[in-house]
């Protein structure tokens, strides 16, 4: 990327010379392109096609939506801009990098809005729809007028494109087609296969006819025309085609693809941003396969109709973000309770409260550990990628039968729209099995035949002929009667936490990435996964003395955590979520509120873990945990 | 009764196993003597051997309550869960399993309170499945506090000066829900009339949904007491599609032709609070029920896995 | 207590001999009794008035409820046994003891029932209506009869007693006076004062009418007079006037008038066992104080009913039990986001799920803590004793104000339904003052105008002219206006958070029982502090080197902790909620489920705090706590 | 219109404030072009300004979804609080401050699906509000997932292949909700018919429910589509004590007399779904409104001190 930005520059100093020798080409491992619109325009269609052709042509690639804040912005507005950012490269792309190389924006003031968030390079190049310099709205041209002197203070270079006016050539509402007039000049920039595009655009408008589908071909290739007769340079990201066959597809659709593949039947579920779009994804495919997405009155029903299908013998799960986790509580300390095994996918955004729908942050973890009332004790992992929040979907269900037990998987907005190719899962039909048959059960074995040293009991559902009992929240004994003397409580209780004993002796301890010893080991989990390695990758590249490791299981916590910080003289977690820096006004040592895993970490190794966390409602960049990296080290060895 | 018919096991041999009213005693009814459940349980022990449903295919669910405990006393399938979420649970269980037959207990706190919104909504699904109101007037379990269906003025733990709110009524709330299919009330006290409910209840192809007067005698005794010794202060709604005892003619007199299919007439006769009215108030068998709406071809697993490739595909680079 | 079962068994072995001369006077500094029946023989009531007797006469006192596992439990059952244990001595009683040293039993199923759980002493003295040897029922009798050769095997000095047969002298259904006749025999052995119990008989038959007082003492005065004449022992508990004037009653009671005396307007619930006795006192009497108790359709509307009040500027509260509190979870976070103030009660019962609903716990501080999805900041606190569950209204309304957030004050079942006597608190007038006037805003001034060093800002409420805004659970600026950006998100959490740190600045360490170092510290919360004190002065009356201390407010913790640790080899706390123990099978250092203050304290101090906590769904006994003291000792100095 | 008359201080001086549509006017409201929820905003301040209603007395209570943003827009007191559960907190408000005015708007989903048992509540309670449904048939602002009220069919993102079940009827539903005082429907693309139902509803004592029919042209667009073109497939309730506009009876020849008293006959109208009706379907001005119901003599410091100090008389020692 520092290759790319410092050849642009280059070129922009060049100035107009250039133009008599045929485009520059200026080749970089990887970079960063941004398409932003009024909301409503489809710079997010281009993004998406953008992003699946350089999968396809054998990039890495991880693309991000750019989401307007509001329902219905008003048009132009800075907080209104609406989109896509699709980081490729060479290799493998983990995350959403750090800033925008190159952006194509309908107006100026998206742009402004995505400058003044900080997204732009200091050396991007701007591609910037040109109209309004003769709108005949003189508040417009005003607002242009500024908005260039704005833009000229930076370092940008700007490259002025009449899409309008191109595009009205073509179609009369420009609306719905300026899009592809912008993908076509991608597509010639960075020189994309064109049958491939003209093949996503096919996937992208099939269902609207064969005229739409010609009319936004004619656009692409319009802006595909102007591009190459009007642009001095071309940016070349190497391909490798894989030699391993891969998909791309977004979170939640890995997700819904998951629960496919896990054999499930039933995803009950309320919507709810962002995790709604797992559920349009099952609504769409799951009954082809003899699923049932049951969209209940609330979050509290969603979730009793899973545990319902669950207890009968069905395989179930619920899919929701933080505001229905907290509504679903109740219900899960009562599965755990009945010993119902049920899988629940949090895909989390911004809290507090109703927070930041659209925005990713990890601050659910520790309601996720902690929100029942009672000691319910039960899993909570987390998908890292794209990828792992398919095979997540698999892992869950295993456990939850297994263990009998609840399995909350975390995602969040990040994954849930980021979209990545990786490697196509192996499926395997082993997956499908249906979790218990009806076989009669002798009358003298009782419902929870725990077995004392580990918990774990067999399952019994309704039909099993002399299986019958009832299952109930109250506290109970082997028999499933209610028992409220102590001895059968804290039976009950030690039958229900071993469980968790057993399966955290079956974990694997995190591995490390660099150094199993040095300064400092930074301590992530979930979607930060990518951007963490990165920039200790970066860090190492630069001689500092760091390595990181990234937590899937989050409780029970994976073993040899405590000899693994051991080696290392300073821990931080990576979160994004609420903490409060050490040099806050009233923070002390004492005092200081730390991020949630940090939180996890402290308890269970008694090692003084610090964090380093932010909640920008958005991934956080490589760049800046670098800095926090740096920062950290300089503070020196702790005590 | 211990050998099963190798039926369940699916290898074609007839079950020839009887049922008899033994079969279906779970554990010992703990409720208050006098406390009207357990005419209640003996009723619904009577259905299961009446139409000799298979114990392990009978899933009794409830929500917390007095009531509620009543899938403990009987020897099927249960399922005593969270208080106010009875239904969904029963929704999940006849959702996946539509071959099970599903018995609900709710208390009047437990359906009309904090249940309200998934009666509301169970009612609209239409899922086949028995569901009883037990309506002691009160919440039991928790010691006597006002419920929404406490008659005005009568006074409970909570609001001992008595309570402040006309009660909610259980039968036009029902009716008032698309989809409602059968609405019908009853009385414990009158057995026979609390059976041919629920059989018409079990019968009913969807969500029939019984308000049953039950007595509570340590907290509501008075509620009823009235009622119980002055069949006069009852009105049967008699129809040949709904429910007619003739044994019962002679003690309760105040009888009412009421055509169940007829839902304007049910809302008005559910309506008027001036009479305590039993009998089926509503029942349409044209409704979709859920489980037969959302009703899928079965896939095997090689099935699943073909489609999923298909759709994996979908996505390949 | 000691000098009085020794005394007791040496009675035992003098036999007939001292029958002839007149009773022989037991002197003991404390005891305990319980009186024990089928459900509805009102043995409860019973207890009620002794205990009330005994605080009034000037005993320290601690009255626990025994409450039957099922609604009607069979007449004569093990599990149906329903009555009141009190403990009273000459100095204040923090807890309920240990072990029973008399007991009065209707029928001897429910006193082998309490024998099973382990509630009566070695030695205890019995005495048991012996009816049911002439019973009609022939297996009544054989029971009767089995029942006696059981208990034949312990140690017990059982006295038959015909209370059946005396109390038929005076009416006809003994279900409704066999207790009287109890409290009678009661009275004699332990020399009460009669007017006081009449007054007491008085209070709680007052509502049934002059008949019903009259023939209840007339019972009471029959089971005196046969002990006088049938008893060969009395037992001396010296009383000692106190100089403060006191009360007594029992937790809920003073939850409630604490709900008054902080001058609250509205308590918004739905019945939950054990916190709805809260409200039954309230429904009685708050009407009085202008106050209403609003029961709503759940407990999600319970809160936000609360919410709405309090938003709109009057003082609310709400009051739960585990549960509701996980019900209420989404709402709670509402209210922090908005900066609402709101005073949380969660009775404690047994857990997870429907657990024990008439069950002593303290397994919901976690989910106090961390139950709301997303960051949100609030004040955690617990009351330790009935005098606290009244003082902690008081305080937490004051934070929730101060601090515009949420306060949850933690109690329990054991606290709930206990009773005990304490100094009559000073009604002061300045905590009934309104919390805000209706005064004009001036427009330039927002909503939340945060002071960035504490994030305190002032109230606003609805009838200030001016003030106009709309409060949103969505992110949002100091106008209250949706703001997504990265930096008002992150000023948010940030003015949240640190208004805990400003709290936690104001707390003072928490006072240490014993020396300030030595061997071990135990550390407690909650309605367990009676029996670890007791169980600490105990230790360290046999010379051994063991402190504790006591902890109000869980989150935000107070100052001071680490370096208080620091100074002892060893600190564990106990608690009344589940930990693995330490040689569990597959338990290990690593995965050990740990009790949740043990957590919270490893967390924030890296002290390797240990833990010994049971859910035996009743209170602790001082006498274990002592036994897990000295096995902590003898496990020797931690690393 | 900046001086506060001192009325609101307590000094007894006239407020002689005026108020404007102008000073109704918080942010720009950011809903779709072509929104109804526009007029209906239009509507509310049209009445607040038509009722001269004290902007600093005035709030607005939502849940959540696009109507919820409601708040936003009106510059009154608002809150905008969590899906579903506008009621609760709107009663909470009225309970212990029942001099302000309050409006609720929910959406269909708030309402009707997570908020349904609230909605049956607030019913019975009867606390004196202005209860808003914009209904658009659809969850707008998650992008399109199906409704209670979505009609039969009718796809959506999370039933592409249509909605499995018939709409559920906000009319009929409220009607089956005992002390129900006030029902009526309107349509946002009739201003007048939705001003004055409006108005009825502010004055009436007690909960006014409205449901709104509410284009969405985003996601339903479809279906109110006919009915705005074509007039005749409406039918206007009409009455004396009804709501009665001569100036639509050119454009609305299909009317009904209805006396919004009758109960019965306003639960067959409702109940009827061939046609699409508007206008109050029942009224009753004589039941009792909670916040009175609970209306209690307010008491100063002292005397609470003084009544505490006897409560703690009765637990001395
Ligand atoms: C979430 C929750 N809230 C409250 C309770 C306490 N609770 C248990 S049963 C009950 C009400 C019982 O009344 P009802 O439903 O009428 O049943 P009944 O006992 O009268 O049969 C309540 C409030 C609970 N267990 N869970
Ligand atoms: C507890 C909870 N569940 C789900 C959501 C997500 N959510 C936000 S608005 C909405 C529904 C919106 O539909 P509707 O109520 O009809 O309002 P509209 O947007 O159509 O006006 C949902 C499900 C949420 N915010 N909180
Ligand atoms: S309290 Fe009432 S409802 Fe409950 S068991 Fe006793 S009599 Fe029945
Ligand atoms: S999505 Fe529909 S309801 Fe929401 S603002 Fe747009 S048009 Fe209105
Ligand atoms: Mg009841
Ligand atoms: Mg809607």
């Amino acid at each position: 990327m520092a290759t790319k930005t410092r050849a642009a520059s280059k070129k922009k100093r060049r100035g107009k010379a250039a133009e008599k020798e045929g485009p520059e080409v200026i080749r970089v491992p990887e970079t960063t392109v941004e398409i932003v619109s009024d909301s409503g325009e489809g710079a997010q269609k281009c993004g998406q096609i953008f992003g699946a052709v350089c999968a396809k042509m054998g990039n890495g690639a991880w693309t991000v939506e750019i989401i307007p804040a509001e329902i219905q912005p008003p048009a132009r507005s800075k907080a209104g801009g609406s989109g896509n950012r699709i980081r490729f490269g060479t290799e493998e792309v983990t995350n959403w990098g750090d800033a925008t190389n190159l952006v194509v924006a309908f107006n100026e003031q998206v742009l402004l809005g995505r400058i003044e968030l900080g997204a732009l390079a200091e050396d991007a190049i701007v591609l910037l729809e040109n109209q309004w310099a003769t709108h005949p709205d003189e508040d417009i041209r005003k607002e242009w007028e500024e908005g260039l002197k704005e833009l000229s203070k930076h370092d940008y270079r700007i490259i002025e494109v009449p899409m309008e006016e191109e595009c009205l050539k073509i179609v009369d509402d420009t609306r719905r087609g300026k899009n592809m007039f912008a993908l076509g000049m991608l597509a010639w920039i960075y020189d994309r296969d064109q049958e491939l595009i003209r093949g996503q655009i096919a996937h992208q408008f099939r269902k609207k006819g064969e005229d739409i589908y010609q009319r936004n071909v004619e656009l692409m290739e319009a802006g595909y025309a102007w591009a190459q007769k009007n642009l001095d340079f071309r940016i070349e990201v190497p391909t490798v085609p894989s030699d391993v066959p891969k998909v791309v597809m977004n979170g939640n659709e890995a997700v819904g693809m998951g629960v496919i593949a896990a054999g499930m039947e039933l995803c009950s579920m309320y919507p709810i941003t962002p995790a709604t779009s797992a559920s349009h994804y099952l609504g769409d495919v799951f009954e082809r396969f003899g699923g049932v997405v049951h969209q209940a009155e609330d979050e509290i029903a969603a979730v009793g109709v899973a545990i319902g299908a669950s207890y009968s013998g069905k395989v179930a799960c619920t899919i929701t973000s933080g505001p229905g986790l907290s509504l679903k509580q109740e219900f899960l300390g009562l599965a755990v309770m009945l010993e119902v095994p049920l899988v629940v996918v949090d895909v989390q955004r911004g809290g507090p409260s109703t927070g930041l729908p659209t925005k990713a942050e990890q601050s659910d973890l520790l309601t996720a550990c902690f929100g029942q009332h009672g000691d319910a004790p039960h899993v909570v992992m987390a998908a890292a990628t794209i990828d792992e929040c398919f095979h997540s979907m698999i892992t869950a269900r295993r456990i939850a039968e297994a263990f009998k037990t609840v399995v909350i998987v975390l995602t969040d907005a990040n994954l849930a729209t980021g979209v990545q190719p990786f490697v196509r899962p192996q499926v395997d039909a082993r997956w499908q099995q249906a979790p218990i048959g009806l076989a009669p059960v002798p009358e003298d074995k009782p419902p929870y035949d725990w077995d004392p040293r580990t918990g774990l009991a067999q399952r019994r559902v309704p039909g099993q002929p002399g299986g019958m009992y009832t299952a109930t929240g109250l506290a109970h004994n082997e028999w499933s009667k209610v028992a409220y003397d102590p001895d059968s409580h804290q039976r009950g209780c030690q039958m229900r936490s071993r469980k968790m004993a057993v399966l955290q002796s079956t974990l694997k301890p995190p591995e490390i990435r660099g150094d199993d010893s040095g300064d400092l080991l930074v301590v992530g989990w979930g979607s930060t996964r990518g951007a963490i390695e990165e920039a200790v990758d970066r860090a190492r590249a630069e001689g500092l003395s760091v390595s990181s490791c990234h937590i899937t299981f989050l409780s029970p916590l994976p073993p040899g955590l405590k000899q693994m910080f051991s080696r290392f003289d300073r821990v931080m977690t990576v979160e994004i979520n609420y903490s409060d820096e050490p040099d806050d006004p009233y923070v002390t040592e004492e005092n200081r509120r730390r991020a949630q895993l940090c939180r996890l970490l402290r308890e269970a190794t008694l090692v003084d873990v610090d964090c380093w966390s932010r909640v920008p409602g958005q991934p956080l960049r490589p760049g800046k945990i670098l800095k926090a990296i740096k920062q950290r080290l300089e503070m020196g060895v702790q005590v | 009764m211990t050998h099963y018919g190798c039926s369940l096991l699916g290898c074609g041999v007839i079950d020839e196993r009887h049922f008899d009213m033994d079969d279906y005693q779970g554990a010992i009814a703990r409720w208050c003597p006098g406390c009207g459940d357990h005419s209640i349980l003996t009723a619904v022990q009577r259905l299961l051997e009446e139409e000799q449903l298979k114990p392990e295919e009978t899933v009794l669910v409830s929500g917390i309550g007095c009531s509620s405990r009543f899938p403990h006393y009987v020897k099927t399938y249960g399922f005593h869960g969270l208080h106010g979420r009875a239904l969904p649970v029963a929704i999940g269980i006849k959702l996946e399993r539509p071959e099970l037959h599903v018995f609900v207990t709710m208390g009047d706190g437990d359906c009309c309170s904090i249940g309200a919104g998934h009666w509301i909504h169970a009612t609209r699904y239409n899922a086949d499945m028995v569901a009883m109101l037990l309506d002691n007037n009160m919440y039991g379990l928790t010691k006597g506090q006002t419920s929404p269906t406490t008659p005005l003025r009568f006074p409970s733990n909570t609001q001992p000066h008595g309570s402040y709110l006309r009660p909610l009524n259980p039968l036009t709330a029902t009716l008032g829900v698309t989809n409602a299919s059968f609405v019908a009330q009853t009385a414990e006290w009158i057995p026979q009339h609390l059976f041919e409910t629920l059989k018409a209840a079990y019968h009913h192809k969807g969500f029939a949904f019984i308000r049953i007067l039950q007595r509570c005698p340590v907290y509501t005794s008075k509620i009823y007491e009235d009622a119980v010794r002055s069949p006069d202060l009852i009105e049967m709604l008699i129809h040949d599609d709904g429910i007619h005892i003739p044994d019962l003619d002679q003690i309760y007199k105040n009888q009412v032709i009421h055509d169940p299919s007829n839902l304007n007439e049910a809302y008005r006769l559910a309506q008027d609070s001036d009479r305590m009215r039993i009998g089926i108030f509503y029942r349409n068998e044209g409704l979709p029920r859920y489980e037969e709406v959302r009703r899928l071809p079965a896939r095997t697993a090689e099935e699943r896995v073909k489609l999923l490739n298909e759709e994996l595909d979908r996505y390949a680079v």
